[in-house]
Parts: structure tokens; C-alpha cells; sequence
């Protein structure tokens, strides 16, 4: 089993959770975050004052998948949330040793 | 209110800008559609406070801060409430001198149900004295209040606790006996201050001004942002100030009458004029016209009728409210940091500043004068007197306040621990917003 | 309003305190100051509840029962709104007897443009009926609103609208007869009770608190934290209530005159008073004065002094200001614990005993006194007839109701998941905040 | 305000409905009472506006959108404040024909601290004309205010700035002329519209109507949620409008008479009964009263007591509050899906269908008439004719208006990139939120 | 080392929190989540129009711990975040490399 | 690759945001937290009552790292976040799979 976990541009996140539907993903958990990187921050007024915001809001997918099914999953994102202009984000894939579902019990792969 | 001649004892000019004469004989007949307006009036400044400038503040500071801010304008309603009534009326409004008031009057001693004050409709007209010491209350309540938008973010509560109440009775009661008591020295002069330019603003931006630079700045002051937490907060305050400052500026007509009705024309028209034209000049200049902008804009257009209310024309309403936005707007976004103070609100650059503006502009766009006065130019002259002496008296007795306090509390401000901390939890042990 | 005495059938008091005259004659002249300012009263007493009261509790409670403490207001507002004009005016000054009026005035019927009402000017004036009966109309609004903070956070909807439809019938209606009509047994018994202290603080707080006894606690209470979700809501809320009181207490007297004045000025004198008073008790206490201190004073001393403030001087309205701040901190922060009831918003320690407080104070501080009265040992014992009368009456009758409806609801409270998730979204399918 | 006859040139009916005249003479005397409730209402007025109608609508679009809705409420005040006094008022209220006014009290020209306004006391008495400017210009900041929410999150903020300039010159004033001058056709005619159901209301609401068809819907409409991002905003910002409300229908008698009295008691009951109505209907048809409902259905009550409200008895009130349900409730729930528009903030279920049946319900309710109207089926039969007219004039002058701007502006709308990242930051570089 | 991720409803947090702490858990990392899975969200009206919410309220809680006590912490979790009903949450357990201390610099199972 | 998490105190983040970018690290992922740790809560007052808090603010920085530089992203945070003080926080380092830019689908240390 493998941890996906994307982070994305706000405004893309019922696409990318449709299109991870439509594909079997059953479960996501999102939060928001802000990330720092290439894009840069824009610059807000407040009375004559400028402030240079670095961290821009988005929104991170954390999803818990069958080994066989990691790349899928990670197309499904990479289409569904690219928009081609820097600040579309990442995608990362880490290694899970176990997971269980706190209703049943049960354990690994039927626990996603 | 006022300027100039207490029309029952001298003589009563076309529109009389008198100072109330208080009347003791107990068959005054008093006027229930004054009284009515003046109670109504009274309400209205409350709210300006309570919640208005409170939230206008407490919408601009970081969400660490912000019970800080709205309990310092509640300590100023408790505090200078109480105050008024125990001592602070008779300080200003007390027969006394041409500096200050005495203590004839102390805890209302002598003032009955019976007792009225005159007005400035014409002719002169009764309001119950006590509808009178309320509308003037509210006033007091509001003006040490004003200060902490250049303190806030950093100052112990404490020493806002021991600040105001000082600066109440050695700045804002002489200011106010001054100005407004037909005894004042600037009253006589013929000043024109209708609803208080020097008395409430000018007093509180330029003590502001000086509490700023004595406190310092901010920790991490032009290094770290530090944006409004809630700029909805800071309009909803806004316009509820824009509200409030009706009652503020046509109450202080004292009567509902051809001259409130003036007062109140104007100050809607100089603040609708500031808004438009701050929103253009910041799209000019930047790109952008703002919602700070805006809420910022009403205020200053505001701040700079006050004095001048009763006494221009709508046209002159509308050249005070364009002439308030490139003071204010200057002083904010040129003035600030050229001189590198962090008056966190700009209390500095739109109530000092734009009272100042006002009250001069009183003196250029007058149709009525004040007493003994006979022209604009006359009038000007009598009016820079006023606004010289407001900004070096309010920042002077100010710093003599806050070098006293400093010997008695050491430090004015909060440890910078707290500082960062926020002063929410470290002065009131409570966090503005949970879940 | 009221104490004691109708002016034109009885003699005139010096100070005229009586109920309110219903001339229908048709050709009695009204005075248009008193009616400008009792209908800018009657505006501000909405104020109280939408938004004041609303914001007050609504910023208390956690997030996700917030829309359920504001509709409880709305709807306060609407049901009693229109059974005020139904059949509730009829049934509080309504002739009838010494305890409840008639259904004479059902729909209003029989009032007309012509139709007024006396007020409490000396000598007595004439306002519009209908103005009365909109300014009596905002007291009802605000009397059942004021027990949603007892019961919040676990009570059905449902439940809600069909006790408060009941309870101002069967408490607030009779109450308000007893104490106001020239007809009520407390009336004429000659209690002062200004602005309410009995008829709105009492009858709300004390049936608050057999509710919230009868409703049991708030699950985790006592065991998580269970803090405000929002104190700068509340503390707008108290400002929209200072500023709005002063048209429920200076309304009162119907009048623009100096009684109005004198009630004008004990209210803010109070409330600034506690406000000074409490931070002062919780910097000793605890070491630090809290902005919910703050608020909670601000609203403990308007409360105090709503029966009194038409009767005291405003030295006395300084000494219920402390007091207050004595009765309702001790409440809140002893005796509840002790007593261990869940009164999610403190409606009993601050309206049930600072009303009881500010009844029997009125009592004790009285200059002028009700009809038939000669001095302050006699009003006091009339006072505490009056305070222990409701005391028992309005818990009493409130119990029965709650009985009734338990037979009807079954249970009185959502279900433990419906608190869990939180009643916004389980009564009206909505959540406050997103994104 | 007003329908059909100047009483002091026609005769005097009892219930004296007419435009006020405007006398010059300057020896007229005002009436203080009048003055201080009118006074009061203007300043109630504004804080519909700001911040209640700022509040309404701000809660209810999305975060990123807020400060968008509230800057385009404060550049009304600012834009259509300013103009009124330039030539607004003299367009609306100057003499002129019976389609629109003229130019003679341009900047006030003429206007004196002597000039009066008559009112609608019975007989008429006189406030002084300034009182009644300020009152009118309180009308005119709010109504292009209302169109907003019709096409909120969105439009580009120089088109809003453009629109509402030119909405207001060539919609608002003459209908204002057409209804409520004496030389208006639709006043001639006889129609009642006593605070502005066709002025207000179906002028904005007809014209946000087809102004959000020509804008086309958000992006994201009916796929994505578009939950309000603070419904206690929402609420506070209803509350602020029912008590402001009190201002707007009773100040319009512009007297503190009985009529005034009648105004405001048929406004409240108007608006309870159409809270309690919404509330049951919800009930019934979703298992669940909503917050939101409950203050839109405050709203609607008190759109639909509007024109009626000096008019129609306390039962006719009751009646009408229960109409306004059926109609706005159908309108938001069936209409809007079935016409597949994107009303954000359904101005035009509120607005628009509520004015319409205010204006109607005046006729079938009245019993007080237009000048020369003799029972309710001719004044129903007048009433159809005014609202028949707005409901095509302000859409198609509206579409005529938006036609112009896309050829100036291109796009009315923000790109889309613009709209998806929020308009508060696109427009106004801002963010209305920060920790 | 391993991390331990549960996933679970909110008004649970501070009665696993206290369970975590009675077997001697000494550090808790807690954000706000919104999660999407079997529960199905529900409908929300505004003025007429529904809206379905997917996405339900969560709360992450991170835990890191020694590899000994990972069973131990993952059924004091399994107990005390259990309703039975559908949409209790999951727990994941994460290899980790390395863990430090920021105050001391401590570093690997000391610094935990 | 690895992923350094950092739970920190507030006020530290621009400090470390600006140590991080001074080492050439191009993108940080934040989050706010509540931490529950050595560092004991504070006691908050509420009209008379008094609640304990057990949760303290904290933020949460994700930096996915090419494994050379991993070091000096740890010393990097250790001295910026560093008050000396009880509740200073944790890093924590986890091993990666994969990385993939989604803008354009790069993958592995040219998409970090
Ligand atoms: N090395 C990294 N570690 C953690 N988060 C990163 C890293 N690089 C980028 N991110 C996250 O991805 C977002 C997008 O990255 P950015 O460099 O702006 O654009 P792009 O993804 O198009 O290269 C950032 O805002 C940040 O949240
Ligand atoms: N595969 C997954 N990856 C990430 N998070 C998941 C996954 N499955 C479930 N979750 C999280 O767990 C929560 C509960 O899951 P759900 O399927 O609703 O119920 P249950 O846990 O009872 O099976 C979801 O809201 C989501 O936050
Ligand atoms: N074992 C742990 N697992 C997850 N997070 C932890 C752990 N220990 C500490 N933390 C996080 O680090 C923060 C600081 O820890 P704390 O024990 O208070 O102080 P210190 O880091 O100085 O030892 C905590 O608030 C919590 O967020």
C-alpha cells in the first residue's frame, strides 16, 4: 500500500476528487495548506502599505491506495489538476506499512 | 457644537453658535423635538464607540489582538463614563476660567430635573442640563478611544487603564473647557469647532502621534506583515461610525432645527465626497481602489466636517471632503513612511491631520463666523491659533503623562513574549476565536 | 415606565410615574418631541434583540450552534411580534383586572389614528396609541429571546417556538399587566419599576433558570471546554445593547422630557460603573479583566438600573453599578458552580439577580417614589413584594408549561448525536461558516 | 413617503398623503418634533445601507468575494451620496414635467437654512427642506445598493462604479419624479407608494434582474456550491435592515404624527408575520426552518409593507407579511431553478416580486386613498398602472445602460481566472481574512 | 520509528487524546481535515437550493512513536474512536528515518 | 528523496521559511496544527470558568528534499526554530517514493 498525497490549486479540488471517484478511490481526506514555491506571492495593499504574501493557499489530498493502483491514481490527478501554469503543485508517493479501519477493525487492504 | 456667543447674555447672531447657557431658574421651558433629536443624538455617539470604533479598530489588528482593542474602548465607556459624571463635566463645562473648568459641579452637585441648557437653534431654546451632560459624555467616552488605534498590538492594559484616565483629566477636560465653555480662551476668540475638530480629534491624533513614537514599534514592525484580520469587522465599524457621527455632528446643534439639518447635510456629503474621491486617487496610484480605502475615506471625510458642520455650505462640504483625502491619503501612504512611526491605525494621519485640515477649512469655507469675527480670512487666522495650540498642548501634556507612567509601571508595553503571544491571552487570558 | 399613578384621574405627583392614559376622544393633541422619541425608541429595543441580543449569546456559543441561537431571536421576534398586535397588547393593557387585562383590544380593535396614549411628562402629554403599543411591542419581543441563553445548545426548535408562544401568554402578558396597567395589582400597589426590572429581567431570568434545571446540562459539560466561538460577536452584541437600551430606559418615560433625561443618564452612569467595577474585581480575583467581563458588566448594570433609572439620582445609579457588579460576578462565578446548573449563558446570575437587585435598589436609592409611597423603608418593602412575587410566579408557571410540553414533545432536547454534530445543522440543515 | 396630494394646494384629505411642498418664504415655521424624528430616520436610513444591506450580502457570497459586496455598497454612499447633492435631487425633485425634474436646485441652488418641506401631518407642517434632502438621499444611496446581489461575484468593479452612476441618473431619479413629485404622472394618477415599493424595490429588482441575465451566471453555477461564507454576518446584517426599516416607512411620513405611528406599527407586524409565515412553509415543505429563511423573510416583509405602510390597517399588514411569503418563497425555490437565472442573492424573488405585490396589496389593502380614488377597485386598477410601468421601464432603460457599458468595457465581467481566484483581491488587492 | 496517522470524527478527539495519554503517549500532533468516504456527506439548504456536502469534518491526529508501542497505540486509538457507526476514520502507520528534538537536538527515539 | 516534517511555534515561520529558502530549498508546504506535547497548555477564563487548553497553536512545515541535502534542511530548521524553550517542536524525516511536478508531470529530483 502506498501513500498518495497531492497538493493542489484550491479551485481544482471537486474536479480532482470526480475524476478519483470515477476511477475507485473510495476515500480522500483533504486540508487546507499553504504552500511557498515557485510561483510566487502577489502583493496586498492595506492603506498604502504593501505586504508581499509568499505562502499561497492549496489544498492537500492525502490517499491511501493498493500498490496496483498507485500510477492510475496518480494520472487521474496529474490530468484533473493541471492547469499548465506554475503553482499547479505536487504529487508525492510514500510508503505505508499498515492501515485499519476504526469501525471494524479489519486491517490492510481491505481496510482502504 | 459651538463657537462662539452665549446668545441670551450677548446679543443673537443670524445663526446662533453659542455655547449652551445652563439655566437654573427651574421655569425654563425645555423643547421635546431639541430633546428628542439631542437624546436620540446622545444614543447614536454611544454606538459610535460601542461598537463602531471599536470594531473599525479591532477589524484592522491581527486576530491575536483583538479583544485588546474592543476592551480598551469598553474600559474608556467605563472609565470616562464615570469620570464625566463624578468630575469630568464640572472640569469642562463648570464656570472655572479661561483654561478650565472648577468643581462647582462635581458628581452633577446642583444639577436638577429642572435645570436646562440652551441651545443653538434661533431663537436660543431649552434641553433638559442632563440631556446635555449625556450628549457631552459620549463625546468624552469616544476621544480617549481614538488614541489606541496608534497604540495597539503592543501597550499593557494596565498602563491603557492609567493613560486614559489621566489623559482625560488633564488633556480632554481643559481642551473641551477651552474650546466649548463660554469661559475658554478659544471660545472667546471666536474659534469655530461645531462638533469638535480640536477637541476630539486633533487632541487624540496628535497625543496619539506622540504615545506612538514613545512606545515604539511593533515587534517585527516592516518585516513581517501584518494584515487587518478582518477587514469586514473594519467596514461594518466604519459604517456604523458613518451612522453614529450623525448624531455626533448634528446633535451638536443641541436642537432640531434648520441648523442640524445643515450640520447633517454636510457631514453625509463630505463623507460620501472623501469616498469617491480616495477610491480614485488609489486607483490612479495603485491600480486598485481598496475596501480599507474606502472604510478609511468615510472616516476622514468625517473627521474633517466635524469642526466646520454647521458653519460651510454643501459646496464647501464637498471641497472638505476632497481636501481630507489628499491629507490623509499623504500622510498614510507618504508621510508614514518617510518618518517610520508605526501608528498601527493611522489615528496620526486621519484624525490629527484630518481634524487639523477641518478645523482650518472651517475658517476657509465659513459662510457663518464666529463671534466678533467678520470674514474668512479674520476667521482663518483665529482658527490657526486654535490648531497650533491643540497640536503642541495634546502631545505635550501627553508625553508628561507617559514619562510619569513609565516611572511608575517601568515599561509601557508588553514583555515580547506576549507581544507575540498576542495580547488577547496574555492581558485577558481569553483567545477572540475557537471553534 | 410606570409605577404607580394615573395622572389625570388621580392627582399629579410631582414627578409623574403613572401608567399610560388611553384618551380616545379623537381631538387630544399629541406632542410630536414625545412621539419622535419614543418611536426612535422603539426602533432601538429591536436593536436589542436583532441584532444585540443575538450577537450577544449567538458569539457564546460554539460554532455550530451559533444559527440556532440567532433564530431563536428571529423567531422571537416574529411570533411574538404578531401575537403582540393579536391578542398580547389586549391581554397587558388591556382593561381586565388586577391580574391579567381582556381580550377588549383583540387586533387592536378600537384603536385608531386617533387613539393615545398619556406618557409621563409633568404635566402629562399625549402620544399615538399606536407608538405605545409598538414601543410595549419590542419589550415582548426581547422578554422570551432573553431566556434562549439558559437553554442553549441542546434545546429542539420545534420546542423552542411552541414555549415561547406559550409562555408569553401565560407569564409575560399577566406579568406586564400586573406591573404596568393602571389596573395591576403590583400597579397599584405603588412598586417602581421603571423600565422592567420585574416585567422583562426577572420574569425572563428566573424562568431560565427552572428551564435550564429542567433540560439538564449541555452533554461534556463540565468535562470539555466549551469556550465562545466568537467573543468579538459578543461583544458587538453588548454594544448594540448598551446603545440600544438607552431607548428602552430613557423610552420609558415616554417623553422627551427631563425624566427622560434623568433615565437617559442613570443608564449609561450604571453601566459604565460595572463596567469599572467588574474589570476592577477580576484584575484582584483573578488577575486579569477579561473582555467577556467586560461585556457581561456592561449589560449587568443596564439591567440594574432598567427598573430604577427614572426614580434614583445618578449618584445612586454609581452605587447599583457596583452592586450589581457584587450580586451578578458572585453568581456567576460561585454560586453556579456550586449549584452546579448548566445556565449556558449566565441569564440567571446576570438578568434574574441583577433585575432582583436593581428592583430592590430602587427601592433603597428612590428620590421620587411610587403613588401612595412616603419614603424609602415603604418602597422597599413594596419593592421586595413585587421582586418575590415574580420570583415565584414566573419559574412556577414556567415549569407547568415545560410540563405540558413534555407531554407533547417527549423530550425537550435534540438527540445526543443532533448536540454532538450541533443544532444548526441538525435543526435548520445549515452550518455558519465556509469557505 | 407620499402619494398623491399637496395638501396646502388641493384640499386636505384626511389622511393627508401628499408630496411635500417645498416653501420658500422663509418665514415658515418648523415643527422640532417632526424634524428630530425625521433627523433620526435619516440616519437610520443610512445604516440600512451601511453596514445592514453590506452585512445581508456580504454573508452570503463567498470569502473571497466579500470585500467586493461591501466596497460596492460603500461607493453607492460615496457615488450616488455625492450626485444627489450635485443634481440628483433637483432631477427627482425639482419641478420639471411629469417625467422627470429639472435642473433649478442643481448643487442645491436655492436651498436655505430658511427653506421648508411640508409633511404629512394632518393638517401639514413644515420640517426644514435640508431634513427632507438628506431623508431622499438616504433612498437613493440604498436602491442601486439592492442590485447588487443580483450580480455579486462577478461583475468588474469599474463597471459597478460605472453603472450605478449613470442606473441612477436616468432610472432612479425619474421614477423618484414620476411617483413621488407632485408633477409626476404616476403621483397624479393617484397611486400609493408610501416608502418606495416601486421607487425602491421594483426599480431595482426588475433592473438586477435583467442586469444578471445579461452578466450571465458564475462561473461554476449549479455544479459547484456556493455556500454563504458567514450567515451570522447575514443575520446581523437583517437585523440592522428590520430596525433601519423603522427609519425608511415611518420617517416617510416625515412627521412624528399618527401616520408616522401607523407606519411603523404596520411595518414591524409585516415583517413578524412574514418571518413566522417562512418559517411554518419551510417547515412544512423541508422538514427544517432555516436561518437564512428567517431573515429573508424579514427582508420580504418589509419590501412588501413598503409602499403600504401608511396606507393599510395592522390587519392588512398581517395579510400582506403572509402574501410576501407565498410569492418570494415560490419565486426562490420554483421560479429561479425553472428560469435557470443566477439571481445570487435573489433580488429579484426579494425585491422585485415583493415590491410588486407590496404596491399591489396597497390597493386591495388601502383604507386611506389616493388622491381622487374612491374605493379599492379603482386604486388597485392605478396601482397595476405603476407597477405595470416600472416593471418595463427600469428593465429596458437597465438593458439600454448595459448595452452602452459593453461596448465601452468589453466584458462587464472579470476574467475568469479573476472570478475563480475572487474578486476581493482581483479587484481590490485585498483579502478580508487573515489569521 | 513508525508515524501513526488515525484519521477520525471530531467530537471523539478528546476522548482518544486522553487514552492516548494513559499508556504514556507524551506528544500528539492534531490538524483539521475534511474527509470524504463510505459516510456519505449531506445536504445543506440555502434558500431553496441544496447543496450535498461531500466532505465531512475530520480531525489527523500524528503520533510518532517507538516501534514497540505502535500496537499499543494503534488499539487505544481502534477503542476509543469507535462509534460502530459508518465514517469512524482509519488508521495508517507510516515508516519514519529519523526524529529530532528542535529545543535540544535530540535526536531518534530520545527525541520523541 | 525524503520528507523533513517540522512542527514549530507560530512565530517562527518566517524565520525558518527564510533559513530554508537561504539553503535553496524552492518549495515548503505549511499547515496550522495543535499540538499536544511536553509543553503544557495554558488556562483560558470565561466569565468565572476557567478551561484548560491542552492544544497550542503550532504550524506544520512539509519539505520534500533530495536525500544530500536533508542535513542541512535539519540544522537549517533546528536553529531557526530554536527558542530553547519547551515547545520549541519536532522534525521528523520519512523516506519517499516518488515526486511528480504536475504541471508538467516531471517526476522524481527534477520535479521537487
Ligand atoms: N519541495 C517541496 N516540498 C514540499 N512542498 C512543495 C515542494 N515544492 C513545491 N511544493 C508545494 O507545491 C506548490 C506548488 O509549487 P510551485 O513551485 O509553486 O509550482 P509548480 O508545482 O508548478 O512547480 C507549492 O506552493 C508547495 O505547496
Ligand atoms: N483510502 C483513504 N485514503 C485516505 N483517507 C481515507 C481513505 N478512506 C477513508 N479515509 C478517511 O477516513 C474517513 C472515514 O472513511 P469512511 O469511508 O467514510 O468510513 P469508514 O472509516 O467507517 O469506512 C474519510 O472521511 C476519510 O477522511
Ligand atoms: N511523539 C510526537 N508525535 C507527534 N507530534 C509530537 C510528538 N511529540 C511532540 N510533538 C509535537 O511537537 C510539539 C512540541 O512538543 P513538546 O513536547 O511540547 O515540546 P518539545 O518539542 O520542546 O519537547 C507538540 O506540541 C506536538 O505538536
Amino acid at each position: 500500500m502506498k501513500k498518495v498525497e497531492a497538493v493542489i490549486k484550491p479551485f481544482k479540488l471537486d474536479e480532482v476528487k470526480e475524476s478519483l471517484s470515477s476511477i475507485g478511490v473510495q476515500g480522500i481526506t483533504v486540508s487546507e495548506v499553504k504552500g511557498f514555491g515557485r510561483q510566487k506571492g502577489h502583493t496586498e495593499l492595506y492603506r498604502g502599505a504593501e505586504y508581499v504574501v509568499d505562502f499561497l493557499p492549496k489544498v492537500k489530498l492525502e490517499i491511501i491506495v493498493k500498490d496496483d493502483i498507485v500510477q492510475k491514481v496518480v494520472d487521474a490527478i496529474l490530468k484533473a489538476a493541471k492547469t499548465g501554469r506554475i503553482g499547479d503543485g505536487k504529487i508525492f508517493v510514500l510508503p505505508i506499512d499498515d492501515v485499519l479501519r476504526i469501525r471494524t477493525g479489519e486491517r490492510g487492504g481491505d481496510a482502504i | 457644537m459651538r463657537s462662539l456667543l452665549r446668545c441670551t447674555r450677548f446679543l443673537c447672531a443670524l445663526v446662533a453658535l453659542g455655547a449652551p447657557v445652563l439655566a437654573q431658574e427651574g421655569t425654563a421651558e425645555i423643547n421635546t423635538g431639541d430633546t428628542a433629536w439631542v437624546l436620540t443624538a446622545s444614543a447614536l455617539v454611544l454606538m459610535m464607540t460601542l461598537p463602531g470604533l471599536a470594531l473599525f479598530y479591532g477589524g484592522l489588528v491581527r486576530s491575536k489582538n483583538v479583544l485588546n482593542v474592543l476592551m480598551q474602548c469598553f474600559l474608556s465607556a467605563g472609565i470616562v463614563g464615570l469620570l464625566w459624571i463624578l468630575v469630568g463635566y464640572s472640569l469642562a463645562f463648570g464656570t472655572g476660567g479661561s483654561l478650565i473648568g472648577d468643581f462647582s459641579k462635581v458628581a452633577l452637585s446642583g444639577v436638577t430635573m429642572d435645570s436646562v441648557s440652551s441651545n443653538f437653534a434661533t431663537p436660543p431654546r431649552n434641553i433638559p442640563e442632563y440631556v446635555f451632560i449625556m450628549f457631552q459624555a459620549m463625546f468624552a467616552i469616544i476621544t480617549p478611544a481614538l488614541i489606541l488605534g496608534a497604540i495597539a498590538e503592543r501597550m499593557k492594559f494596565s498602563v491603557w487603564v492609567a493613560f486614559i484616565t489621566i489623559w482625560f483629566l488633564v488633556v480632554y477636560c481643559p481642551i473641551a473647557h477651552m474650546v466649548w465653555a463660554p469661559e475658554g480662551w478659544i471660545f472667546k476668540s471666536g474659534a469655530i469647532d461645531f462638533a469638535g475638530g480640536l477637541v476630539v480629534h486633533m487632541s487624540s491624533g496628535f497625543s496619539a502621534m506622540v504615545t506612538a513614537l514613545f512606545l515604539g514599534k511593533r515587534r517585527g514592525y516592516g518585516r513581517e506583515s501584518m494584515p487587518p484580520h478582518s477587514l469586514p469587522l473594519c467596514l461594518i465599524g466604519a459604517g456604523l461610525l458613518w451612522t453614529g457621527w450623525f448624531g455626533f455632528n448634528a446633535g451638536s446643534a443641541l436642537s432640531a432645527s434648520p441648523l442640524a439639518a445643515l450640520a447633517f447635510l454636510n457631514t453625509g456629503t463630505a463623507a460620501s465626497t472623501a469616498v469617491v474621491a480616495w477610491a480614485a486617487v488609489e486607483w490612479f496610484h495603485r491600480g486598485k481602489p481598496t475596501a480599507l480605502g474606502g472604510a478609511t475615506a468615510g472616516v476622514a471625510g468625517l473627521v474633517a466636517i466635524t469642526p466646520a458642520c454647521g458653519n460651510v455650505s454643501p459646496l464647501g462640504a464637498i471641497y472638505i471632503g476632497i481636501g481630507v483625502t489628499v491629507v490623509s491619503y499623504t500622510a498614510v501612504t507618504f508621510l508614514k513612511p518617510a518618518l517610520d512611526y508605526d501608528d498601527s491605525l493611522d489615528v496620526f494621519g486621519v484624525h490629527a491631520l484630518g481634524g487639523a485640515w477641518g478645523a482650518l477649512a472651517s475658517g476657509i469655507f465659513a459662510v457663518t463666523y464666529g463671534s466678533g469675527i467678520n470674514g474668512n480670512a479674520q476667521q482663518v487666522m483665529v482658527q490657526l491659533k486654535g490648531i497650533l495650540f491643540t497640536a503642541i498642548f495634546a502631545p505635550v501634556v501627553t508625553l508628561a503623562i507617559l514619562i510619569v507612567l513609565r516611572l511608575i509601571f517601568g515599561s509601557l508595553r508588553v514583555t515580547d513574549e506576549d507581544e507575540v503571544e498576542g495580547l488577547d491571552f496574555s492581558q485577558h487570558g481569553e483567545n477572540a476565536y475557537t471553534a
